[in-house]
């Protein structure tokens, strides 16, 4: 006998139908992991513009949450485990590896992720983990560079983000970081491309509505660095960003640009209080 | 009739083993001729092959095609084979049992071109041979391009 | 990603007799043979794991023989009845003639 | 009137030989509907259908839903479905809603399938650069072919 929760028994009549399958909303079911229940919904709050606020995982079907459920079966944990080999190797002209500095990973980024992304006051700028990560590289251990939404980067954010995993997301808005706050919400509403649509026509106005064969979420990032089906790697949110972006026909910023870092800041915003989930498993 | 996604969870093909026509001559695909027969020959060496007796568990509606979690099982099953009788070619896996295997079922991911049924045939340890088959419809991206 | 690495997952302790699942996970493309680069327009060669086994104290338990039609990161899981404390090994083997393995053992309960 | 205009238009045709398409800023839209066809000819209305369900083309059923077009897979429900439109609209103001929703329902998230200027960072069609020339997303043959299908659609 099968045992998983794709082969829940069903009705036999539905195979004929091709069309509209109709979901108005996210699911009822409940996100554990190891035992830890996340936060998937909560009431909007003061401010927000969403009420409830959902994490994407809800709009995912069950074979897809399934995924996410069991670290294990979770392909993104492969790449965690890639980097966390990184984290211990020493690279660049100054014999340092991340350990070097920051000692375990486990200790010492835990929590990091719930505030990105977060101001820098000696850059004078916005800055995503990226930022942070490659900062490292370049200034601390004279080692290129990893590229945006690439793969060893992608690997290294989820490692990190990892420890924050269960943490609500906590972005810092005011102060120097609220001009970035405006600068992201302005272009979360700006109708972009020659489809011209915005993030707001879709995540926040259709919500839970079938957009041809896709079930439209928030547009939550609270599960970044992502592992997706369609790509079967991890994927950034700024690498997200530029899909969604690419999507309408326009041309798309850069992952890594302050526009997306911008963008970063006002989508976790509107995120905040929902558990961390990174890495997640997405479609 | 109105459902939603939710309801499509999944179901057990040994429930509806009814779609599950088998026979082996006669058993056309005429749709989708990706030489999924000729697999099936191979297969069995041409032995007849019975209805049922296989569990194919899948996704009704599968939100990528890249990554398609499926399992199979059948009692006594020596090997099975899944074949995608709508992909490029029809081979996907062939799973071999031993007796040290606890259950003779295995599940993994796999690629669907498009929506197409999912086919499994099963090697019994008597030498006979078994088969069912499942739709899985695999959705497109939501936007252009 | 060029780095490929098996993940295994495996009670590590189980009575004899008893039925145990064994869940497995290798980082791996499984570039099929048929996409085509998108900038040279030339077709990428096939290059999959063709063939997972899993052996127990030398006796065979479980293979799986792998067309590119499996997802990239190829996860396989299966199950076994222990017949007592031993060693497993698991092998992946790659068209390019790599095989990757693993070892778990799995102690008397 | 309108029920004339076909007949007009083909003498016309007949007559100057080559009829140029409206180009998509000569669009003339009264209170959002587009009286005269983009391409003075019928559109074909079994193309139409093609272009509603191709992804590279109209992609309509993305958002909306058409009975008629069960053997398509996938139809959203972003925009109201669309059965029935043809009476409830009449050709000039279905040619306008496809050309330019915008027109019709202030603010609407419908796309201009028939337009090309007034956008923010257009792209090079789905590639995610620049466009270096803004084409419409449809031609005017196609705009006529959805409308001319979208007539078909009767309760």
């Amino acid at each position: 006998m099968l045992k998983k929760a794709i082969v829940l028994a069903g009705a036999a009549a539905l195979t004929g139908l091709a069309s509209t399958a109709v979901l108005a909303g996210p699911d009822d079911d409940e996100l554990v992991i190891d035992g830890e229940t996340f936060v998937t919904e909560l009431p909007g709050f003061e401010g927000s513009p969403l009420d409830p606020i959902y994490s994407g995982w809800r709009f995912r079907d069950d074979a897809t949450q399934a995924l996410e459920m069991d670290d294990f079966e979770n392909p993104a944990f492969v790449f965690v485990e890639q980097a966390a080999e990184s984290w211990e190797t020493v690279e660049g002209t100054e014999g340092k590896s991340c350990a070097s500095c920051h000692g375990a990973v486990e200790e010492s980024m835990k929590g990091v992720r719930a505030s990105m992304p977060s101001y820098n006051e000696a850059a004078g700028e916005l800055w995503s983990l990226e930022n942070y990560v490659n900062f490292c590289r370049t200034e601390r251990m004279g080692a290129d560079a990893l590229k945006w939404d690439g793969d060893e980067l992608n690997a290294m954010t989820a490692l990190i983000a990892l420890q924050s995993r269960g943490m609500p997301m906590a972005p810092v808005i005011d102060g120097p970081a609220a001009e970035w706050f405006e600068r992201g919400k302005e272009i979360y509403y700006t109708r972009y491309g020659q489809l011209e649509l915005s993030c707001a026509n879709c995540h926040e106005d259709h919500t839970g509505d079938m957009i041809r064969a896709d079930h439209l979420s928030q547009g939550q990032i609270n599960g970044f660095p992502t592992y997706r089906f369609k790509n079967t790697k991890l994927n950034s949110a700024h690498g997200r960003f530029k899909g969604c972006i690419r999507d309408t026909r326009a041309e798309t910023f850069a992952p890594g640009s302050p526009e997306f870092r911008a963008l970063e800041l006002y989508v976790a915003w509107r995120g905040q209080g929902l558990s961390i989930e990174s890495p997640s498993v997405r479609n | 009739m109105e459902w939603t996604r939710r309801d499509f969870g999944a179901l057990c093909a040994g429930a509806v083993a009814t779609a599950a026509l088998v026979g082996r001559p006669g058993f056309a695909f005429a749709a989708d001729d990706n030489g999924t027969q000729a697999a099936i020959d191979a297969f069995t060496g041409g032995a007849p092959v019975a209805e049922g007796g296989v569990d194919i568990g899948a996704p009704e509606i599968a939100e990528n095609g890249n990554t398609v979690p499926i399992e199979v099982g059948a009692e006594n099953a020596a090997a099975i084979m899944i074949l995608a009788s709508g992909n490029p070619n029809p081979g996907v896996v062939t799973f071999e049992f031993t007796p040290l295997s606890g259950a003779r079922s295995a599940s993994t991911r796999i690629r669907l071109a498009k929506t197409q049924d999912v086919i499994a045939v099963a090697r019994l340890e008597d030498g006979s041979f078994a088969m069912a088959r499942r739709p899985v419809k695999v959705t497109i991206g939501g936007c252009g391009g | 990603m060029s780095n490929v690495k098996p993940r295994v997952k495996v009670p590590k302790s189980a009575a004899a007799g008893e039925v145990i699942t064994i869940k497995t996970l290798i980082s791996h493309p499984m570039e099929s043979g048929q996409r085509k680069d998108s900038k040279t327009g030339e077709v990428i060669p096939r290059k999959i794991i063709n063939t997972f086994t899993a052996t127990f104290e030398g006796e065979p338990v479980f293979k799986a023989k792998i067309e590119p039609a499996v997802a990239a990161n190829p996860y396989i899981e299966f199950s076994m009845k222990v017949p007592g404390p031993g060693t497993l090994r698991f092998e992946w083997l790659d068209d390019d003639g790599t095989i990757y393995d693993l070892e778990k053992s799995i102690a008397a309960a | 009137m309108k029920r004339l205009a076909p007949l007009a238009i083909g003498a016309a045709l007949v007559s100057a030989a080559a009829w140029a398409d409206t180009a998509p800023g000569d669009v003339a839209f009264t209170d959002g509907a587009v009286e005269q066809s983009l391409t003075g000819k019928p559109g074909d209305a079994a193309n139409g259908r093609v272009v509603l369900g191709d992804r590279g083309q109209g992609n309509c059923v993305a958002c909306h839903q058409v009975s008629e077009m069960a053997d398509v897979p996938w139809h959203g429900e972003i925009g109201p479905p669309l059965d029935g439109v043809g009476d409830r609209w009449s050709e000039a103001e279905l040619r306008g809603i496809v050309s330019n929703a915008k027109m019709m329902f202030d603010g609407t998230m419908m796309p201009s399938f028939y337009k090309v200027d007034g956008f923010i960072r257009p792209g090079d069609a789905y590639t995610g650069n620049a466009a270096e020339v803004v084409t419409p997303i449809l031609s005017a043959e196609q705009v006529e072919d959805v409308v001319a299908y979208l007539m078909t659609l009767k309760e």
